[in-house]
């Protein structure tokens, strides 16, 4: 089997300065990956570079089978990426982005209802527009419209930010069913000692490579959970 | 082009024969000029501009179709030679446009009276031009990421350079909505020494052309050229950051470097 | 495909409706354009009448990249673009979208200008079909246009300024073909009204053509 | 005091200054706006001439809206607006700085929009020290307007489009007055320049004096 | 003595809906206080409504000695307030906005410097673009800017956040400093266990009323640390 995410000696420059420099590494179906670091060590490039959203400078890689370097677009439907920005609509409600992003990634109504009332999104909140939520709710809907989108790829910047303890341990619960539905998740975090996680492999990056990785051998084997 | 080989010059033989031929070349265009061609019998001296009017519209013609040719290849094959050759011929284009303009309302004014005629197709297309290359440097002088900005700038050259048929066929388009001159190189009416006034015009113009595109070509070119180097060095200092972070881990990595 | 256009002005066009953002404020602000140039021009209404193609269509513009700017923003100020990008939505989609929302909006205000012009500046419609079909084509020609320009602008902090300068000169023919032809329908100006909706069709063709094909290279880099 | 509204006026200049803005975008804006009513008017370049001084001022308006919004943006855009009033700096000291700052940038692009208009529409001047004298009153008019009015139209999220329509209205009897002004300075209009000057100063004055007194309120609020 | 600040039955409308609805706290000088509660409870209004920048509907306030219904704008300088926002021109580099800010707030610039040591932007940081940084360097120059201000009331909104782990170290010794120093510290934050400070008193809050107060008596009786 070909690993999900296959990145060699990738370097990616935002504007001119070299965010990763020379970042190789493995992921496979169904893995669960952590991804830590000092700030500004380049976990968010990481993300939004397997999400396709980068050019990549030198070296190779590949997502879902997609050469980064020549079907960049085609692997972007693929995945779903909760970034620091929520990528939500300020002047519309809680229901009207959910049912935008739904309709958008073809879900089913039914889908969009289940996906609002686990992230607690029901009640007064449905009619509030985004514009006026706390910081922690807005997460909330941002992370629901992934959960709609059903992405084979989960590429999670700081999934916990911002969310209250029910709110963390849902997104560890999520991240969990997704892997069991065979998806890839990359997360990005400060918080990894909080992440309740069994069965995690563990990457930290600085300077834009990779310094450690506890699971290396475990992604080139390609056990599949 | 590509290899320049004294950094901290811009110019080479080829340069320099050129700079030369012009030396030598506006004299005697001046003394055609002014002194040995005769004056028209309705402009009068104004006749004279027509040996720098000319030529420069011509060349501003090649040099955004040179910028619209580059955008294309640019686009399509993601090299910075194209970019460099995109934005350098619009830079020139600019001037060019610019004294197709400035000569063009000198000589208006003893011709047809004005120094500007707003419902004149040519000098509105042509105006439409020169501000279309100025929104399309005022993009590339945009401080941000230069892939991104080479790659937008392209888009917006593109653009200007469809603009070039319809300056030049304005005239005949719309017949009736222009005081400008219709195409009379073409009908033969310019007396013998006129006309090889105009050509040497046009080749002078041409010369001037290239030379001016290959000095900004290569300063277009040393400028990413020290950008490059100087981004060397940020990558070292990166990856140093990485390396500083935690000694023990680097170990263990190049031990994985080594499986791979 | 369509479908996904749809959404997509719908959602813009829900957005512009919550704000009431055409109802009590574009509206207002076409009507004060027409009457700060009846005080700066302080012309007499003949003058007036023969200059307002021209200001209809200068005003049209000016206001268009105020609505093209909120397009943007639409998509920017949280970064929702990405999303899009994400989706199974195709940048043909995201184009047609956008432009379809910007295009409406615009024609909108074009009804409502057209009517304050009429009742201010005294002027009557000879030839109805003329200035409906030249509306349309124009508005079909800045939307397209505009949409291309207003991802183009976009992301290096200056939008604000770029966005006229780069758009306006390419605008321009579209101001001068639609002037005539308006000129043409209001009785004012001896042009033949309809070969300059010809020569408008062309470029809304070619503009909107341009568009679709260059919208995806540059949602490409985003 | 002045040392603060000193240092927030340097700010905003330095990221005008730093996206290149003006000499890059505002200037060929200002240019672009003069040759889209050239088109549009396709008057005879008496009529330009004499509605020049209209259009100069009508396009000053219209760009000083575009200034403006970048102005309040700069505070807003990360809320360093909450980060200000939390600073020991006086509400006054803020209104005089953004003023400031917006009364620099309009100025200089007075000065290039004048180069382009005697230019392009082939204007003389009579009375130099008219011209300045009215520029330098009607700017401070339009800078104190523009910065009370910027904060008042903010945090709605929709201040593209209310802004423009706030504003205009108040804006009006400069324009006009200025107008007038220029008119006697170019020697267009047979009207006593000084006397409008005079009337522009007492606006500016009022406006500014208001503005003073409103912005803190404005500034309790938000 | 009397608390620094002191709310009693505070309601505060944002738009029609009432974040806070009936909050009674009190806190005295020196003192360290967390705020926790879900995702919307008002924590991030409270801290907006001590600095001075909400208006209260219902219920009396003071902070400083300042009454918050009457005198709302003397209030505001006393206090530093670090948001879910940064506060920063995103056109400035990392060193202009520290020099803005520092000159705005009347600190030296060797203040200024040590600030930028302490957070550690210095080397090519300084010539970033804020714009361009990565989040949690935005939050560490955000951070800076409110070392520098020395304020008399620390309102951190989350200060925790996209920090790395030394970063969120720190963030908890300038917090004690702060607090030896004489002032009084208003943390909200899901992290409260990460805080890692020895004596803490924890106020939970819900509903936009407070809800549970380890520290109630200890306030009332106005021990200074
Ligand atoms: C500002 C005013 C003017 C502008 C912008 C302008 C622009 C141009 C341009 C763009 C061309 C190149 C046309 C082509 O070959 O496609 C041109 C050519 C020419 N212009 Fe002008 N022009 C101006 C004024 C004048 C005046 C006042 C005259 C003389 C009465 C004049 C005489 C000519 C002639 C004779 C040619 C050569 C035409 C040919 O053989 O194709 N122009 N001008
Ligand atoms: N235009 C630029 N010029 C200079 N440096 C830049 C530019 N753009 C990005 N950077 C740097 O690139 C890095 C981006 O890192 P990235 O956002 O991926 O960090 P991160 O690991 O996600 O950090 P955090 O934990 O703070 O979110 C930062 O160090 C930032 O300073
Ligand atoms: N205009 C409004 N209409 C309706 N509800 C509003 C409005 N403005 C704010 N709210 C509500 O007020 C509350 C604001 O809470 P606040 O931002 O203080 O929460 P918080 O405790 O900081 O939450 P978080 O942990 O998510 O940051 C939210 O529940 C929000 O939905
Ligand atoms: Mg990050
Ligand atoms: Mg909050």
């Amino acid at each position: 089997m070909t690993p999900v995410i296959d990145l060699q000696n990738s370097m990616v420059l935002l504007g001119r300065f070299p965010a990763l420099t020379d970042l190789t590494m493995l992921a496979s179906k169904g893995e669960i990956i952590i991804v830590k670091g000092p700030n500004g060590a380049g976990k968010s490039t990481l993300l939004r570079l397997c999400a396709g959203l980068l050019p990549m400078k030198q070296g190779t890689g590949s997502v879902l089978g997609f050469d980064l370097t020549t079907e960049r677009m085609s692997v972007r439907p693929h995945v779903g990426l909760l970034g620091h920005k929520t990528g939500l609509y300020a002047d519309l409600t809680v229901e009207e982005n959910m049912g935008f992003w739904a309709q958008i990634s073809n879900a089913s109504s039914a889908d969009k209802r289940s996906a609002m009332d686990l992230l607690g999104l029901k009640g007064r909140l449905e009619s509030v527009c985004v514009r006026n939520l706390s910081e922690g709710q807005r997460r909330r809907v941002s992370l629901a419209t992934l959960v709609v989108q059903r992405p084979s790829i989960w590429l999670l910047d700081e999934p916990h930010a911002a969310l209250d303890k029910e709110g963390k341990e849902l997104v560890d619960s999520l991240i969990i069913e997704a892997s069991k539905a065979g998806a890839t998740v990359l997360i990005a975090s400060h918080e990894i000692d909080k992440v309740g996680l069994n069965q995690k492999r563990i990457i930290e990056i600085a300077g834009g490579s990779v310094v450690s990785d506890t699971g290396e051998s475990h992604g080139k084997e390609n056990n599949v959970t | 082009m590509q290899n320049v080989r004294n950094p901290n010059l811009t110019s080479s033989k080829g340069t320099r024969f050129m700079g030369f031929l012009l030396l030598v070349g506006v004299p005697t265009l001046v003394l055609f000029a002014f002194f040995l061609t005769p004056e028209d019998d309705n402009m009068e001296d104004a006749v004279r501009l027509l040996y720098i009017h000319v030529p420069m519209a011509i060349f501003a013609y090649v040099a955004v179709i040179t910028t619209g040719i580059g955008s294309i290849f640019y686009l399509w094959k993601k090299s910075r030679w194209w970019d460099t050759v995109a934005h350098a011929s619009a830079e020139i284009g600019l001037i060019f446009c610019g004294l197709v303009l400035v000569t063009g309302s000198i000589w208006g004014r003893p011709t047809w009276n004005t120094w500007w005629e707003w419902g004149d197709v040519r000098l509105v297309t042509t105006l439409v031009l020169f501000l279309m290359l100025l929104g399309y440097l005022a993009l590339r002088q945009v401080p941000a990421n230069p892939d991104l900005r080479a790659k937008r700038a392209s888009v917006v050259g593109i653009i200007v350079a469809i603009n070039i048929p319809i300056v030049n066929r304005s005239v005949e388009w719309w017949e009736n909505s222009t005081l400008h001159q219709q195409s009379s190189l073409t009908d033969g009416k310019l007396e013998d020494l006129t006309l090889f006034t105009l050509f040497l015009g046009l080749i002078l113009a041409g010369v001037c052309y290239l030379w001016l595109m290959t000095h900004r070509f290569r300063v277009g070119w040393l400028q990413t050229e020290i950008e490059n180097e100087g981004a060397i060095g940020v990558l070292q200092e990166r990856i140093a950051e990485g390396t500083a972070s935690s000694t023990e881990t680097i170990i263990k990595e190049d031990g994985e470097g080594e499986v791979r | 495909m369509l479908r996904d256009a749809w959404l997509i002005a719908q959602k813009d066009l829900r957005i512009e409706i919550r704000s009431r953002i055409i109802t009590n404020q574009i509206a207002p602000y076409t009507l004060l354009i027409l009457v700060l140039f009846g005080f700066a021009l302080d012309a007499d209404i003949e003058t007036l009448r023969d200059t307002g193609p021209g200001l209809f269509w200068v005003s049209i513009l000016l206001v268009a990249i105020l609505a093209i700017q909120r397009a943007v923003d639409i998509e920017n100020s949280d970064s929702a673009q990405d999303r899009l990008l994400l989706s199974p939505v195709s940048s043909f989609s995201i184009y047609i979208g956008k432009t379809l929302g910007l295009f409406l909006q615009l024609l909108l205000l074009e009804v409502l200008m057209m009517i304050a012009m009429i009742a201010l500046f005294d002027s009557s419609v000879d030839d109805f079909l003329l200035v409906s079909a030249t509306g349309v084509i124009a508005t079909i020609a800045i939307a397209s246009t505009g949409t291309l320009y207003g991802v183009l602008a976009t992301g290096l902090g200056v939008r604000e300024t770029l966005l006229p300068i780069l758009l306006l000169p390419v605008l321009a023919p579209v101001v001068i073909g639609a002037t005539r032809a308006f000129g043409d329908a209001f009785g004012r100006v001896n042009a033949d009204g309809w070969a300059w909706v010809g020569l408008l069709s062309v470029v809304a063709v070619l503009y909107t053509l341009l568009g679709m094909l260059a919208y995806g290279q540059l949602l490409e880099e985003a």
